[in-house]
């Protein structure tokens, strides 16, 4: 270990891995590339080779620190293998008890993209006033404008928490709505029917 | 799947089990409460026969829309019998494809929602603290220089009316029940008895669902005696007193 | 390294020292070492010789996350050397607006004046909660008393950093609603609106 951390002291991108492990230990949310690079003043490459250097020592097994790529960014969370422990200490307010409601309501602004209240009682059938509510409270969703421009009803987009939780790198990384199942074949036949009845 | 399976489509509910047709004669019959009925349940039902790797048959889908709609406006005036329905001119070709672009949408992000449920169980030993660490250092944000003509915008813009957004596509519409009540009425006032399925004749599945609800109304006031002679042949309307109840034949299965 | 690693794997206390590790990632606060031997489930004088292992690896110089003691236990912070990289991306000038929901709020209360939350609530449709605090953390609106006197629901009002932010000389100076009416014609006409909306 002694030699490796020579090594740190006397190579430049180790200087920058030591930032960006500050910057991280430290951080709110998780950093872009472009967010590390403006506080480290570094060129965007050589933060990504330092994070490379960074993954392979904050990797699951070898340390209790993890250096993961999610929202967008990169963050420091706890090994998997300490769950049991976290779990004995601390609480989960963003994603216990979330309800089927709420479950749904999430998937269909994390889909659809922005959408209001209105657009989500249509398709839900329901009105999602309380579903809507509990989700803004967790921080999974926030207001993002508004339909037809001003006037119009709040739209809702998914947090960079929502992806944290989740685990995704970006909403990107969602799986294809028709990879999840049979729904698209069903959605075909019945708008099959539905213009064959049309015409 | 012919439309005659629709009619035989086996259903298992809390509150019936059997065949569809026999449900919806003993609702005709009033041996049965539309409010105890699991239209859910029934539709489900249908749509596990759909994925049955039988031909689609269209004709019978539109059937069973027709019927499953017939039955969902009776449970919902059974439900609030007070409301009055003022409904609008009816597009049922806009309701059927608006209904099966929902169903789809809902199903798939019910799919997505179990996804999403999932998930939490497989990324829920991924911990991470929520803010910043207890010994960083305080935030202080700034913000860059603002144009106040934002500011005059978003009060125009809550001050503005809201767009007239139309609803059109909120609501499957039904002709009112009372428009076949006043024409059966007048229809009987002028003849002692007439064929249901004569008198719709032409008229769309959906009009030819709400003619009916009508009769079912009329029969409840005891305005009038239905007859079949046999299940899904032609009904006869008659005037209470003209007509004994004969020959009302049930299909038991 | 590899060796420190293997010697890792196989000694328990470098496993408890990962598991600390892991949880003074994840704290919000500092943690003691009761707090760590709960979590753990270990006992609190192999928490400390773990610990002590630990103070070596995140040490001053060493790494850029640094362990600290504090009065309240065990905390991570930034490594000195990093201060001015942290202080960058804390301290972010990169703000360039505000969200709809803040702007919205923030102009009811410069236009129709001291306002409370139920009131901003009501003329917006949408709770505003979330979008005051965040207001009132950017110092760009302050408590101004209560409606109805004491007891009554808090006030807000505009600070004079928020005219610096847009440029104002003076509340005076913003821009003109002629057609929409002063201050409490404005806020009349805005919960008529509302109201009308949400029935």
């Amino acid at each position: 270990m002694d030699s490796t951390l020579r090594l740190i002291v006397s190579n430049p991108v180790d200087r920058l891995a030591r930032t960006i492990e500050a910057l991280l230990v430290v951080a709110a949310a998780p950093l872009s590339v472009a967010d590390l690079a403006d506080a480290a003043e570094d060129d965007p490459e050589r933060i990504e080779t330092a994070l490379g250097l960074l993954r392979e020592r904050y990797a699951e097994g070898r340390s209790g620190i993890v250096l993961e790529h999610v929202a967008g960014g990169y963050a420091f969370r706890a090994a998997r293998e300490s769950a049991d422990a976290c779990a004995r200490i601390f609480e989960r307010p963003v994603e216990r008890g979330l309800s089927q409601a709420a479950l749904e309501t999430l998937a269909i602004v994390a889909y659809v993209g922005p959408c209001s209240r209105p657009e989500i009682a249509r398709i839900r059938g329901v009105a999602a006033d309380s579903a809507v509510a509990s989700l803004i409270e967790r921080g999974l969703i926030v207001e993002a404008g508004r339909e037809h421009g001003p006037g119009g009803a709040v739209r809702y987009r998914t947090t960079p928490l929502f992806e944290r939780v989740f685990g995704l790198e970006s909403l990107a990384a969602l799986p294809r709505l028709d990879d999840l199942g049979e729904a698209d074949d069903l959605r075909r036949r019945l708008l099959d029917v539905a213009s064959a009845k049309a015409s | 799947m012919s439309t005659s399976q629709v009619r035989e489509l086996e259903l298992d509910l809390d509150a019936f089990e059997g065949p569809f047709d026999l449900l919806l004669t003993l609702l005709l019959e009033e041996a049965l409460e539309p409010r105890e009925i699991d239209v859910a349940g029934i539709v489900l039902a249908f749509l596990e026969r759909l994925s049955e790797p039988d031909e689609l048959d269209l004709e019978s889908c539109g059937e069973f829309l027709v019927l499953i709609s017939a039955l969902l406006e009776l449970k919902a005036r059974a439900l609030f019998p007070e409301e009055a329905a003022e409904l609008d001119a009816l597009e049922p070709e806009e309701a059927a494809e608006e209904l099966a672009r929902r169903l789809a949408e809902y199903r798939r992000m019910k799919e997505a929602a179990a996804w999403l449920l999932e998930r939490l169980g497989t990324e829920g030993n991924r911990w991470f603290r929520l803010g910043p660490a207890p010994l960083a250092p305080p935030a202080e944000r700034r913000l860059a220089a603002q144009d106040p003509a934002a500011l005059a915008s978003a009060v125009r813009g809550l001050a503005a009316p809201a767009p007239n957004v139309s609803l059109s596509h909120m609501a499957l519409r039904f002709p009112p029940v009372s428009q076949f009540l006043e024409r059966f009425r007048r229809l009987l006032s002028r003849r002692t008895r007439f064929d249901f399925d004569s008198e719709v004749e032409g008229l769309s599945r959906v009009e030819q669902a709400v003619a009916f609800l009508a009769l079912l109304e009329l029969r409840k006031a005891g305005e009038i005696a239905l007859s079949q002679a046999a299940p899904f042949a032609p009904i006869r309307v008659s005037t209470v007193e003209n007509e004994r109840i004969s020959a009302w034949t049930a299909r038991s299965a």
